[in-house]
């Protein structure tokens, strides 16, 4: 066969300046995909090493590897860095980019001239925020940044400018790309693809995309409250003129809990695309998944005070919340369900992004269930802002969302690139990681349960917290080793992999159906789709899909 | 507006595609210098302002003239060779075709729910008898029930649980109903799946693994049960009430499971 | 009665989930720095770590029936070689089953939810009427005051309560305020935690049933040293506790033999910012020293409060805690001298 | 394999009724509903919390206010009669039209111009005296902001109307312009009922 470059159609391109300038104006989304990929794996490695060093500092107690005030920053940067610019822009913007169109059988997005856009505000924001390092340090606020912490009185200097203003950027370059997933997805499928036909990860993404036209303004809005506070004197968060330190916390976690389905749901829909081609079988209750995606899309947005239980509200308050948190757990318990329920009966093949797929699963169950425990009220008085905590979000986070994602770098990276990824080093990446990930984020419930409480910079001798914290951090190493062996499995694959052909994994979804890495136009001829598996009907022509849905 | 996204499977040869361009990087830029300024020189967001507008010019010059797009000839890809086809297999021999909802036959849903209530309403009967004949009257299981969620009965004496409560009633009321009728639909659908019938397992076995389980936590759920029950008719009103939605799971007639789906999304 | 019969709930629930409590309790030999939520000091405590038995239990249900079925099905469907040329049956889903685990997971939560709002009013509701002794807490970067608002004390970071018995129950209530910026109260083994916020006050309540010094620390991030703001809760029975309120009370001692030291004090700008009652200094940036040799510690760290620490203190606040709000003051060593002798004789 | 293309050539491809400007606002215009939810939000958690004055009570008049409730709705008739002389093919009317909204969109701009000059030259309240300037500057801001963007590209549109060819394009972005018009003259309302209704 032959494989397309991904150019083709468009001017041959040949030296070294003559590729940078089509890569920076390009308007494909598959390049603008990529692009996202590298830039966020980039940001990803810079916030990986920020948690290493923190690691470093605290796997003895009392170390003096980074002071206080670097400390504080670094765990400042990690989160933001890790949430703003990897993993909402790695799903949105890499993935959602890169697959949406491919899916629904359109040539590009609905606005790509705005889709370079987003990509680039993304970018530049995350430059701008990580540009306060060099302008006299970086922001140490925390990812969540409370007033009045926040406050000129109690953080002077311009680093939290920088840190509001590069969030800014960043955020309305999310907004016109959710904008933009939301109209394509709507308005730009394959003739004969009804809404209820496209496959579940774009499902996803379309609710995914909704979530984010809904919880990014409260943020912005909160941000430029707190950047006229800190640059015309205005009071929103200031305690002594009456301000309140709570309604910046309302409005953060407005947008921070949806944030965090925001960051998950796609790696749902990776996993619901996973499951079923290495199950060989359809999802069970295709129709149950997307509504529990709608179910939960819905309810994120009732459950943002559960982050707010220590902060004394109402009995009352406290009692909602905690139901509403508690809900959440069923449409999440349905999902889980469904893909356990599709492995059952089919034919399990272990290659490398299923693996991850199936790390997933076990792992994502566990910060399930400590999701379940940390909205038991009391109880979360003694863990919130507890190293229980950071164990819980991780495991949801990286059990979660980088597992998947993993899954999927494996599944697609054939498409977008035409070769394979190593399977050899993928399996001692998948299990480096996965042991990795249950030594460092394992602990961390312990030392919380313990009475360790999060962001601090050193630990006292003799609280019971050295062996938790020595075993993260031997674990948080061996992540470190594993993340090696995916960058170099990137580079050797992407010279030296095995090619990939069309459709290596025998799928069904239709960016299989084109070539790998597909044209600048995706289809020859743009595909008529009859049922949710296309390529099913096109390889069983005498037993398609369409006869029995 | 652009792109070709409005071309739909046609003859043509030729794909309108945008032309790359530089200006949604300016645009982007120009915001960026536009915030930078704002904490360093305001001359930079003076040249952010300035890169924005002329970004903003540019590219409205794209979007609404045909100078924006251009014609791509699409080059015939080879045709790839057939993968062998694969053979579907069918579920279970006796069971028909290989596509399908499964179970093929099950008892209606109504069914679980009416053993429910009606299990539900011999429960309580079961509780009250044992208020009555205990002689501490029929308030004394409803508070017992309530207690879960109301913090004043919780550390309450034997005596004040026997009086009469509205509240408490109420609650218990509640609890009871959601209860009985959410394990009756579930029992209703699941106990026809194990073997040997709903009857041995919703009228024995799992109320025994029931009550044993909640026996240990009882003193978390509800102090004031766990303090006051008698584990005795505890476990016979469970079994009561498994038996009676067994009884009528299995006394209600099988129908078709639909093969459509459950729900109907948006088309 | 209630204390001691959920004591023994407690007891009968760690050994049904031995296997988790022993891999967390066993490993830490002792809970030395008394700060583990698993070992309860007071009803609080108590009852939320019986709260987290009873999930755990249920989380653990759930845990093994959905790996087990996952391990299950990796090991039972395994594609094998002789499968490689079909596809499994195609089960497009199942009404009846997924209403089964979407039914059950309802009743799980309901059931929960009902035992979070009794728990929630519950700890709530805890004891104004019951005469609870009233602690002012009032945060600032970096360190605790304590006020007893009925008892005319003032003191920082080691508050002293009475130990509370079954026969004679002494709970507190703190009121939780802020002087700067957002704080959090968090002794693990009395309560949970509840945040100090500056405009926007908070209660809480507990009991210590056994006496001991409980430690914890500010569980919001607050800025540079929020590491170094440790919580020390002395529960003493209630006769000592009356006693070192008593000492509380009195002004501080005029010694003249440590007159240069007082001198230095007052010369030196210390009185500014902090307060020494029986004197001018009423400053109130910085801790009360009234009695500041009667705490076992200095800086809201675990820093022995002895000459040499004092010392080394006065000579450079930074070197001991980076960024504290304390400023250099450049004193000699003379000056230090005379000035720790002062403070010593502030019992 | 045979590709995609031919997958199921029988079936005739069906239209998508959804067009991509239309919803592509409609989002947009969500995202300003949720960003001027949250400012009104904040406004409405402190009204009556400053803890000096000047007050809304001894601050703000309702004349003013009602003038530019007035010129605003109007302005939405108007803009929806231009944007009908455009789809009817008629620029002059559109032209005509448009004239009038954007008359009378800088006239509530000026009218607001006069209130904020009121209050910060008489009564010395700026974004930084208390929580009623700083609630107030800045939802207000927003808004009086949203308001010049759209004069703004009424402008354009204007001046480009009749190059924008063939027509059926140019009513296609008056009729979005339009959207966005009267999104900004619906946060105005809500705006009166609570600054100029509730909050006073």
């Amino acid at each position: 066969m032959t494989t397309l470059p991904i150019e083709a159609g468009l001017q041959q391109e040949r030296d070294i300046t003559s590729v940078l300038h089509g890569w920076v104006t390009t308007v494909d989304h598959k390049r603008i995909g990529i692009l996202y990929m590298l830039a966020t794996l980039l940001f990803f490695g810079v916030g990986g090493i920020e948690a290493l060093v923190m690691r470093w500092q605290l796997a003895k107690p009392q170390a003096g590897v980074v002071g206080p005030d670097a400390f504080n920053q670094l765990f400042t940067m990690h989160g933001t860095t890790m949430i703003f610019f990897v993993v909402m822009p790695m799903v949105l913007g890499a993935f959602g980019n890169y697959l949406i169109p491919l899916m629904i059988g359109a040539r590009d997005m609905a606005f790509p001239r705005l889709n370079a856009m987003s990509f680039w505000l993304f970018l530049f924001g995350g430059l701008l925020t990580y540009f306060s390092f060099i302008a006299g340090g970086a922001p140490s606020i925390g990812w969540f940044a409370y007033a009045p912490l926040t406050e000129y009185a109690f953080s002077r200097g311009t680093s939290t400018d920088y840190w509001i203003l590069g969030l800014l950027v960043a955020g309305i370059g999310t907004v016109a790309g959710a904008i933009n997933l939301v109209t394509t997805i709507l308005t730009m499928r394959a003739p004969g693809m009804k809404l209820s036909m496209v496959p579940l990860f774009v499902w996803i993404m379309l609710i995914d995309a909704f979530l984010v036209v809904f919880a990014l303004p409260p943020l912005t809005a909160a941000q430029i409250m707190l950047l006229l506070d800190r640059m015309l004197g205005a009071h929103f968060f200031d305690t002594n003129a009456g301000g309140s330190a709570l309604l910046w916390q309302h409005l953060f976690w407005f947008f921070g809990h949806p944030e965090v389905y925001i960051m998950v749901l796609p790696a749902f829909g990776i996993i619901s695309e996973l499951v079923p081609v290495f199950s060989r079988k359809v999802i069970f209750g295709y129709e149950s998944v997307a509504l529990a995606t709608l179910a939960i899309g819905f309810i994120s947005f009732g459950v943002w005070a559960h982050h707010m239980f220590a902060v004394g509200m109402s009995s009352t308050l406290d009692s909602i919340f905690a139901g509403v948190s508690l809900l959440i757990a069923v449409p999440t318990g349905i999902k889980i369900f469904n893909w356990v329920a599709t492995l059952y009966g089919g034919r399990i093949r272990l290659a490398t992004p299923m693996l991850f797929a199936l790390g997933f699963l076990a792992m994502f169950v566990i910060g399930g269930l400590t999701g379940i425990m940390l909205a038991c009220v009391p109880f979360d008085w003694q863990v919130t802002d507890s190293y229980f905590v950071v164990g819980h979000f991780h495991w949801v986070a990286f059990g979660g969302i980088v597992l998947a994602v993993m899954g999927g770098v494996y599944y697609w990276f054939p498409k977008a690139t035409g070769r394979m990824l190593s399977e050899r080093m993928g399996r001692w990446h998948f299990w480096l990681l996965f042991i990795g990930f249950l030594l460092t984020f394992g602990p961390m419930h312990a030392a919380g349960l313990l009475g360790m409480p999060r962001r601090v910079y050193t630990y006292l001798p003799g609280r019971g917290w050295e062996i938790w914290n020595l075993l993260s951090t031997i674990g948080a190493f061996v992540l470190g080793v594993g993340f090696a062996i995916f960058f170099v499995n990137l580079f050797v694959s992407l010279a030296r992999g095995a090619p990939a052909g069309d459709d290596p994994w025998d799928a069904w979804t239709l960016e299989w159906a084109t070539t790998s890495p597909p044209p600048a136009y995706n289809f020859e001829k743009i595909p008529v789709v009859r049922s949710r598996r296309p390529l099913w009907d096109l390889k069983h022509p005498d037993d398609p899909d369409w006869k029995h849905e | 507006m652009s792109s070709g996204g409005e071309h739909r499977a046609d003859d043509r040869e030729t794909i309108e595609l945008p032309n790359s361009t530089a200006y949604p990087l300016t645009l982007a830029l120009g915001v960026t210098l536009l915030a930078a300024g704002l904490v360093t020189e305001l001359v930079i967001s003076g040249v952010g302002l300035l890169l924005l507008v002329i970004a903003a010019v540019g590219w409205a010059r794209q979007v609404f003239t045909p100078a924006g797009e251009s014609v791509v000839q699409v080059e015939p890809a080879a045709p790839q060779a057939a993968r062998p086809k694969r053979r579907v297999e069918t579920l279970r021999p006796g069971l028909p075709g290989h596509r399908m909802r499964i179970p093929e036959k099950m008892h209606p849903y109504s069914a679980g729910a009416k053993g429910g209530l009606v299990g539900g309403v011999v429960m309580a009967g079961t509780a009250l008898l044992y208020g009555v004949l205990s002689g501490r009257g029929i308030w004394y299981p409803i508070n017992l029930l309530a207690a879960m969620v109301m913090p004043r009965l919780v550390d309450a004496s034997a005596a004040q649980m026997q009086l009469f409560h509205p509240a408490a009633l109420a609650i218990a009321t509640v609890i009871h109903g959601v209860s009985s009728l959410g394990v009756g639909l579930m029992f209703g659908v699941l106990l026809p799946t194990l073997p040997r019938g709903p009857v041995l397992w919703g009228g024995i076995i799992a109320p025994l693994l029931w009550t044993g389980g909640i026996h240990a936590f009882m003193g978390v759920l509800n102090p004031a049960l766990e303090r006051l029950v008698d584990w005795k008719w505890f476990l016979a009103s469970q079994i009561a009430y498994g038996l009676t939605v067994g009884i009528v799971v299995v006394r209600s007639e099988k129908v078709y499971v639909s093969q459509r789906p459950p729900v109907e999304l948006p088309e | 009665m209630v204390q001691r019969h959920r004591h023994h709930q407690c007891h009968r629930l760690a050994a049904l989930l031995s296997p988790i409590a022993f891999v967390l309790v066993a490993a830490q030999s002792v809970f030395a720095a008394n700060l583990s939520t698993l070992d309860p000091a007071g009803p609080a405590s108590e009852s939320i770590l019986n709260l987290l038995m009873l999930v755990t239990a249920i989380s653990a249900v759930i845990f093994v029936a959905v790996i087990g079925t996952l391990i299950y099905c990796i090991v039972r469907f395994r594609e094998t070689s002789a499968q490689a040329n079909s596809e499994p049956p195609q089960l497009y889903g199942s009404a009846p089953i997924e209403t089964a685990w979407t039914v059950g997971p309802i009743l799980i939560v309901f059931v929960l939810a009902l035992v979070i709002v009794r728990t929630v009013v519950e700890a709530r509701q805890a004891d104004p009427q019951t005469g609870a002794m009233t602690v002012r807490v009032i945060g600032h970067q970096w360190w605790w005051e304590y006020v007893y608002p009925d008892q005319s004390v003032v003191t920082a970071n080691e508050m002293h309560v009475p130990v509370s018995s079954p026969n004679a129950r002494r709970p507190i209530h703190l009121r939780l305020e802020s002087a700067d910026v957002i704080h959090s109260f968090w002794a693990p083994r009395l309560a949970g935690k509840t945040d100090m916020i500056p405009g926007h006050p908070n209660d809480m309540w507990f009991e210590a049933t056994q006496p001991g010094v409980f430690h914890g620390q500010c569980a919001e991030y607050c800025g540079s040293q929020h590491a170094n703001m440790l919580i020390r809760v002395v529960a003493e029975s209630p006769a000592e506790f009356e006693q070192w309120l008593a000492a509380q009370r009195n002004p501080a001692v005029d010694t003249p033999a440590v007159a240069a030291g007082r001198e230095v004090f007052f010369t030196r700008t210390c009185s500014n910012c902090h307060a020494i009652r029986g004197t001018s200094a009423t400053g109130t940036v910085g801790p009360d020293l009234t009695h500041l040799m009667s705490r076992q510690t200095i800086a809201a760290a675990e820093i022995p409060n002895d000459r040499k620490n004092l010392a080394a203190w006065l000579a450079d606040p930074g070197a001991m805690k980076p960024s504290c709000r304390m400023p250099d003051l450049k004193l000699s060593p003379a000056q230090i001298d005379s000035l720790v002798s002062y403070l010593e004789t502030l019992r | 394999m045979s590709r995609a293309a031919d997958m199921t050539p029988e079936l005739a491809p069906p239209t998508h009724a959804l067009d991509r400007g239309k919803v592509g606002v409609i989002c947009f215009l969500c995202t300003e509903a949720a960003f001027f939810s949250t400012l009104i939000v904040a406004y409405i958690k402190y009204i009556g919390q400053s803890t000096e004055g000047p007050t809304p009570a001894t601050s703000l008049g309702l004349p003013l206010a009602i003038a530019n409730s007035f010129f605003l709705l109007t302005s939405s008739a108007t803009m929806a009669a231009a944007e009908h002389g455009l789809k009817r093919g008629s620029i002059a009317a559109f032209h005509r039209w448009l004239t009038v909204t954007i008359l009378l969109g800088i006239a509530f701009l000026i009218t607001t111009g006069a209130e904020w000059k009121h209050l910060i030259v008489n009564d010395g309240l700026t974004i930084g005296r208390n929580l009623f300037g700083t609630t107030y500057f800045t939802l207000l801001g927003f808004h009086a902001a949203h308001v010049t963007l759209g004069l703004t590209a009424m402008l354009i549109l204007f001046a480009t109307a009749r190059r924008i060819q063939p027509s059926v394009r140019a009513a296609g972005l008056a009729n979005l312009l339009a959207w966005y018009w009267h999104f900004v003259d619906g946060v105005w309302v809500v705006i009166f009922a609570v600054v100029y209704v509730l909050g006073r």
